[in-house]
């Protein structure tokens, strides 16, 4: 015999203003099962609670409902409270009077009624409700994170210290990332490197940190707590642990006109080389599309010359599989491309640049050693003209429609430097708005404007083209309402950053949501904004969305904590509220497994009873309760309607969708 | 007789299913933020709107709604990956199936509202209780075997 | 007609939403025909958003847009300040003795070699 | 192969040239334009107000003709073919315009923007092939050359989809198949400002001897344009800075085609 | 077609009597020469009630569901038509493919009786093809008519290859039809929404809930079915209430959606003559419109399309728009 009590929330006045608490409560009484009904100004007070429990312990109720505010808000509160009172925290239901219902109507009569309705589903649903129990699943204690730029690093070097293992995979033959090629960094314009090396460092010594570089993840299996990653090693021809990066190879090489990467593409370097001085590990990497060795089987020179016998052209890619409790996300960000921007004229004039590569044309260990000479002829520019918002804002299509955030402040950085460094060059800047909040943010951008005399211009930028030598940079200056043309020897694009493509496979392996523009999706934008809606995958630096150097240290330090505090948990309590076949009625046929987004369905071979002594082997679905995340598309999708949801079962359903049609 | 019950004011019954991480969110929002639609709207909550059986649509229409909407997360964004794609083909396929019974096509409804819609979510409300109190009460998907003159 | 009506009549014929533009001025930018607009093309787009209906309507910018359409090309938010010259342009045409060109105004420019375009296009661009 | 050709008004007038040496050179490679019957001029600039209806049915008519006849219609001059690539559109995406433009037209089939709109330039490109015309050059012309795209048959290029609007090619690639040697110049996708000639002449003038003088800039020795407004302008506004032609005269001389 | 059968009788005892098969799955003759009957031969001397003939519409795939658990090899004889069920079951892991011997038989449309009866023949003893035409032979003579007037209405418009055999035992070439099977569909589809109402009504108000078109259904064949489940909140043996027709046959549609290889047994087999192959058609035709063509049991592996997706895939409010043309 079901006993229910019914809880009436009036929320102050939020409710009781618009629903007539007391009557609902006493209409609800007489309903079938009902043993006891109240209505209480705060449910949710200690008050409140307490009068659940003590109803709970007197009428020795079998199930509750709360009409009260929506159960997103205070559901755990009276599951708990529930639990207290020795109950079932499952047979708890929240019928949802306040956002559904009072805050919505006017009419008090219309109100009442349709809160009476919502109770009275309520009270069908937790009628069929049935006692659930948390399962456990245990922690691998190690993390992984993928990707070694900044973020990444920070991530990794926090959880190390927390003792615990991290894995980072680079897909690189370094790590560093962006942060490495970028010469000062604002709002203190100290150098990158500088900050930065010492960082790296630390992850290649620190006794926890197992750096995977020129790798990539493969595949991942499994769920919080449990992932089950495969990684590939690409072959980098060099063996990693004879390697001792004298960099013999690099004098002796003969291709040496491949694009260096590191250097935005701005000189060469050879097949084999080390990405930059300080890499990590400071190991060779032969480029094998553009050596002598594999292209014309010819050379191997850097082989005779290698003192240690560390360069093998034989080296295949290779596979580590690993257990991981927890997965930070770092893949980074690239600035996109600019085909769709020909009227800045990038591709056809040398001396239009992105920002990213002024930041190597800028730095001492650049292709030119830090003197800034134009790409074209290696002159000193005299002019510079800035233009922000390259395919940032851009809603038509060419490029992104998000505010790419750290434009503003690099450009303002690059502004000061070049007027510092050369106080004869003329710097102009085109802006649509300047976004500098952030501590010290606007004050360094008045700097340059104020201190540094960059010559800032609202207005955009339609057209550069080149006119007897000159880049010639046609723009309006909305403020006087003109239009300007700057004659310019370099232009400089502050380019749209989007995300690393490669986060697209990296999200699809981990079923981490994603969004339009290639951003991971975080759990809740204020509460939860380090935190996949995925369990056990935290996101950190741009991949989440734009953000720059200090925040994405915030956040990657962030998601070490969030790390940390799974890891060092033994066992995890998993959702109850999962899929659960009926064996009886299963057929087998797989389509349900199709469905799942986690793999959490498999199938087993069971062998029935089928009447007369005779049994039989039937294949049937089985659901692995720590993996199922009860989204319910299974239930759908069974023909037999053998796959049932916990705590959403059809009959459950239907039981609310009875008690709202019946008149 | 009949006529004069059928010229009665009529408040249609409208079963909304929402999914729990983003139009229930959204509902919620729409709450919050006051935006109101009418009280014959009343919401099922489920995790996903992939958890939507067209026997529960079907049933409903049975029981005696008059209109049944379903919202889920925008296509991309569901919450289990993948969920609201599978929701999507299904309940083309039904919606299709329905008209092609001679089912009024306005009666059964999809939207994606995503947790930050809450205009959104009461504007298809508005809109959804509108479009069903001109169709009228649900009489097709509870009388399709009984004959004319019967 | 009420200035609402007016700027109404203006947005719908123009098709494009100005409510759209973030005010970056690109089309002032690219536009060539900048020194000759006495109302800028950027200025189309805020001045219609903000109900300026009027001083639309007098200006002589809508004599000389090019209609080449530069602006609308590189609008980075898929707004065409063109057809909001253009929809003020027909707004002013349509009215009683506003055409853009009378007749006895052509021989005297007209040279042997002017393609019949020209004044096909002129007479459809300035006149009803 | 037979192709629906629309000429406009211009080219039967003060732009035969135009005319005459794209259907010799036409027929020499292969293909014949077939002039559709009473065509009307479809107005020369494309009327943007969304209200504009009886502005477009001259080039309506003319591609429900096309679409009835081989479902291409082919275009030479550059504001025809903005003005009926875009209507075309129109036809294809706008319910509204749609509607009205075939309630008053009364067609036995709607007319729902079927017909595939070709510019001469494209036809040479797609249909001939440049590696083609190659081929049949008695006499490549070793010149250098600019190619002037002007606005029309760029923009907007989501509706005109021929080819990039910044840095478009095309023309280049046709100069460089009858053997010259294209000069790639940043005005070549300015506007001339033409169609203000008539309420404006200094302007005009500005933007084509802006554009000649960009061309003569950067190397080049004549400049080509398919448009007889452009040509117009620049050959009497641009100040005699270069020597303007259009690009089927170069066509046909280094074809060897008599004009 | 006699030389059909004996082909396949021959090679009935050869796999029999050769132990290669424990058993041979076919059509046995009935008390009419029009009811031949799907049976299982288990040896060569049960072999003497084996028939082929043009009355073997039958599919028997679905038998093998519970055949291929058997100990032993089975041998079965396949029309084009039943491969589909065959694949789409394999597919589904009912049938243990290992365990069955595909042996392709030929099928050139079989007859319906009842279209014949309809002609107002009766005691009919025998019918052969005779190029387009069928000699049907009763006790009072031979009749003749067009085959297009005696096939069943599910060969009517088939144009199914075989999909799957280990061996084939085929005579004649099949001919190509010119016929577009969602005619019908498209012609339900043209009507006004009041018309089809109309159609419906008629039609499902006929279903005396037999369940036969569930039962010779290959892609009904659950273990225990959502109708009898009283689980389900659906389940009904008969109807309670005038609702339960649609929602049995709606539901029942939706659940081989994607699935129904349009075998079009479901409408041979109801007593009623209820055309209902045109919902699961219907289901079929919006597939293939809205997300590509499909042909459930053209393989046995791979997802349905109602397991699969895209990310650009048709929106449910978007499905009418091809309506407004």
């Amino acid at each position: 015999m079901q006993r229910i009590g019914v809880f009436i929330c009036w929320c102050g006045s939020n409710i009781a203003a618009t629903v007539d608490v007391k009557r609902v409560a006493e209409t609800i009484k007489s309903e079938p099962g009902v043993v006891f009904a109240e209505n209480y100004q705060y449910m949710c007070s200690e008050n409140g609670q307490q009068l659940i429990k003590q109803a709970i312990r007197e009428h020795n109720l079998t199930g509750i409902v709360v009409g009260a505010c929506s159960p997103r808000m205070h559901e755990v509160t009276f599951r708990k409270a529930a639990e207290e009172a020795g109950l079932n925290p499952y047979m708890v239901e929240i019928a949802n009077i306040r956002e559904h219902c009072s805050w919505i109507h006017k009419d008090m009569e219309e109100a009442t009624e349709k809160a009476v309705i919502l109770v009275r589903t309520a009270i069908a649903k937790v009628k069929l409700n049935a006692p659930l129990t948390a399962g456990e699943s245990p922690v691998t204690k190690r993390a992984l994170v993928i990707g070694g730029g900044i973020a990444g690093i920070q991530a990794a070097l926090d959880i190390a210290e927390a003792g615990f293992k991290v894995d980072i995979v680079e897909k690189n033959a370094t790590i560093g990332g962006r942060m490495a090629q970028l010469d000062k960094t604002f709002p203190t314009l100290d150098c990158s490197a500088c900050i930065l090396t010492p960082k790296m460092v630390d992850c290649a010594q620190h006794e926890n940190i197992d750096i995977l570089s020129y790798s990539e993840v493969e595949d991942v299996k499994g769920f919080v707590g449990n992932f089950h990653v495969k990684i590939r090693r690409k072959a980098r021809y060099v063996d990693e642990t004879k390697c001792t990066g004298c960099k013999l190879c690099m004098e002796k090489c003969p291709s040496k006109k491949g694009l260096n990467e590191f250097n935005m593409n701005l000189n060469t370097r050879t097949a084999i080389h080390i990405p930059f001085a300080q890499a990590i590990p400071n190991v060779a990497v032969i480029d094998s599309t553009q050596c002598l060795k594999f292209k014309t089987g010819k050379c191997g020179i850097c082989q005779k010359f290698c003192e240690v016998g560390a360069i093998d052209f034989t080296q295949q890619d290779t596979f580590v599989e690993r257990q991981y409790g927890a997965i930070v996300v770092a893949t980074g960000f690239k600035p996109i491309a600019l085909d769709n921007f020909n009227e800045f004229g990038y591709a056809d004039n040398k001396d239009v640049i992105t920002s990213l590569e002024l930041e190597r044309l800028m730095n001492a260990a650049g292709p030119t050693n830090g003197v800034l000479l134009r790409p074209s002829d290696g002159q000193h520019p005299h002019v510079v003209t800035f233009i922000q918002c390259v395919g940032s804002r851009d809603t038509s299509g060419c490029g992104k429609p998000y505010c790419s955030k750290i434009c503003c402040m690099y450009t303002a950085k690059h502004a000061m430097m070049i007027r510092e460094k050369y106080p004869d060059t003329e710097v102009h800047v085109f802006y649509i708005d300047v976004r500098t909040p952030g501590k010290n943010y606007d004050e360094f951008h008045r700097r340059a404007v104020e201190q540094y005399g960059v010559d800032y211009i609202k207005g955009m930028v339609g057209k550069v083209y080149n006119e007897n030598g000159k880049l010639m940079v046609q723009g309006a200056n909305l403020i006087d309402n003109e239009q300007v043309t700057i004659e310019s020897d370099l232009v400089v694009l502050a380019t749209a950053i989007e995300p690393e493509p490669s986060v697209r496979k990296v999200a699809t392996l981990l079923t981490a949501s994603i969004d339009t523009n290639n951003f991971l999706t975080e759990s809740h934008a204020k509460l939860r904004p380090v935190e996949s809606p995925t369990a056990g995958v935290y996101l950190a630096g741009v991949c989440q969305g734009p953000k720059d150097i200090p925040e994405t240290v915030s956040q990657a330090s962030a998601c070490a904590a969030k790390v940390i505090g799974l890891l060092v948990k033994d066992k995890l309590k998993t959702n109850p509220c999962v899929a659960m076949p009926d064996e009886m009625m299963c057929n087998g046929c797989s389509q349900c497994a199709n469905v799942c987004a986690y793999g959490a369905i498999t199938y087993l071979d069971k062998e029935f009873r089928i009447g007369g002594g005779k049994t039989e082997i039937r294949r049937v679905a089985s659901v692995n309760p720590a993996v199922c995340q009860g989204c319910g598309a299974c239930t759908v999708t069974c023909p037999s309607g053998a796959m049932d949801l916990k705590g959403f079962s059809s009959k459950q359903i239907m039981s609310e969708v009875d008690a709202i049609c019946k008149k | 007789m009949q006529e004069v019950t059928e010229n009665k004011e009529f408040t249609p019954n409208i079963v909304a299913f929402c999914c729990n991480w983003c139009s229930y969110a959204g509902a919620d929002l729409a709450g919050s933020s006051r935006m109101t639609y009418p009280a014959n709207v009343k919401i099922i909550r489920v995790p996903c709107s992939c958890r939507v059986n067209p026997t529960f649509i079907l049933k409903a229409y049975q029981q005696g709604a008059d209109g049944v909407i379903i919202c889920g997360c925008h296509p991309g964004d569901c919450h289990y990956v993948t969920g609201n794609y599978y929701t999507r083909r299904r309940i083309a396929l039904l919606f299709s199936m329905l008209n092609y019974m001679g089912i009024e096509k306005e009666r059964t409804r999809l939207e994606w509202v995503s947790a930050a819609e809450g205009q959104k979510f009461s504007a298809v409300m508005n809109d959804f209780v509108k479009t069903i109190t001109e169709l009228g009460e649900n009489k097709r998907l509870t009388d399709l075997r009984v004959k004319e003159g019967e | 007609m009420t200035k609402e009506e007016r700027m109404e009549n203006l947005n719908r014929l123009s098709g494009t939403d100005v409510k759209k533009c973030m005010k970056c001025g690109k089309c002032s930018g690219r536009c060539p025909a900048f020194k000759d607009m006495d109302i800028k093309p950027h200025q189309f787009v805020s001045m219609l958003a903000r109900g300026k209906v009027d001083e639309l309507l007098e200006c002589d910018a809508i004599w000389n847009c090019l209609s080449c359409m530069a602006c609308v090309e590189r609008c980075p938010r898929g707004v065409a300040p063109a057809a909001v010259v253009e929809a003020v342009r027909d707004t002013v045409v349509r009215m009683q003795g506003k055409n853009g060109i009378k007749a006895e105004e052509i021989p005297p420019i007209v040279d042997e070699l002017i393609p019949q375009q020209l004044l096909v296009s002129a007479y459809r661009k300035y006149n009803k | 192969m037979k192709i629906s050709y629309y000429p406009g008004c211009t080219l039967r007038t003060k732009a035969k040239e135009l005319d005459t040496s794209a259907r010799l050179c036409a027929a020499a490679l292969g293909v014949e334009m077939e002039e559709i019957e009473n065509w009307q001029c479809c107005g020369a600039v494309y009327p943007m107000g969304t209200d504009e209806i009886a502005t477009k049915l001259s080039a309506v008519r003319a591609l429900d003709y096309a679409k009835h006849h081989g479902g291409k219609l082919l275009t030479l001059c550059s504001a025809c073919h903005n003005v009926i690539k875009r209507t075309n559109e129109d036809m294809k995406a706008n319910g509204d315009i749609r509607f009205r433009a075939n309630n008053y037209l009364k067609l036995d089939e709607p007319y729902e923007g079927e017909t595939e709109v070709l510019h001469y330039l494209e036809m040479l490109k797609n249909v001939v092939g440049f590696d083609n015309i190659k081929k049949a050059v008695v006499k490549p012309l070793g010149r250098k050359i600019g190619a002037y795209y002007g606005c029309l048959l760029l923009r907007p290029s989501g509706v005109m989809a021929f080819d990039n609007p910044e840095n478009p090619t095309i023309i280049e690639d046709f100069i460089k198949a009858i053997g010259g040697t294209p000069v790639v110049y940043p005005f070549r996708n300015e506007c001339c400002g033409a169609y203000v000639a008539l309420k404006n002449s200094e302007l005009p003038k500005q933007k084509s001897q802006k554009v000649l003088a960009s061309a003569k800039e950067k190397g080049a020795e004549e400049v080509i344009t398919a448009c007889p407004l452009c040509l117009y302008n620049l050959q009497v506004n641009g100040g005699d800075i270069l020597p303007v032609k259009y690009f089927t005269e170069l066509l046909a001389e280094a074809l060897g085609v008599q004009a | 077609m006699k030389e059909v059968e004996t082909k396949m009788l021959e090679r009935a005892k050869e796999l029999l009597e050769s132990g290669e098969v424990a058993r041979v799955v076919g059509w046995k003759k009935g008390e009419f020469c029009y009811d031949p009957s799907p049976a299982t031969f288990e040896s060569v001397e049960e072999l003497k009630d084996f028939t082929y003939d043009w009355f073997c519409g039958a599919n028997l795939s679905k038998y093998l569901i519970q055949i291929s658990k058997k100990e032993g090899k089975t041998a079965v004889f396949l029309k084009p038509c039943d491969t589909y069920s065959f694949n789409q079951l394999v597919k589904e892991h009912r049938i243990k493919r290992e365990n069955i011997h595909v042996i392709a038989v030929e099928c050139r449309g079989k007859f319906d009786i009842e279209k014949i009866k309809a002609k107002g023949i009766s005691f009919v003893t025998g019918a052969q093809l005779d190029g387009t035409q069928v000699k049907v032979s009763t006790l009072y003579g031979e009749e003749t008519l067009e085959k297009s007037d005696v096939v069943l209405t599910k060969c009517a418009t088939c144009n199914k290859d075989y999909q799957v055999q280990d061996e084939a035992i085929i005579l004649h070439e099949r001919t190509k039809k010119d016929v577009d099977r969602f005619a019908e569909v498209a012609k339900l589809e043209a009507m006004t929404e009041e018309e089809r109402f109309a159609f419906w009504r008629e039609q499902l108000s006929k279903c005396i809930r037999c369940n036969a078109c569930r039962n010779v259904c290959p892609a009904c064949s659950c273990v225990k079915c959502v109708f009898d489940n009283p689980a389900s909140e659906i389940s009904a043996k008969v109807n309670s209430d005038k609702f339960e027709e649609q929602l049995f046959h709606i539901i029942r549609a939706f659940h081989v959606a994607g699935r129904c290889t349009d075998c079009g047994e479901c409408s041979r087999v109801c007593p009623q003559h209820i055309p209902l192959h045109l919902l699961n058609r219907k289901f079929i035709k919006d597939i293939d419109n809205f997300y590509g063509e499909y042909q459930a049991g053209e393989t046995a592996e791979g997802k349905t399309p109602l397991t699969s997706y895209t990310e650009g895939d048709t929106e449910p409010n978007d499905v009418f728009k091809g309506e407004a043309k």
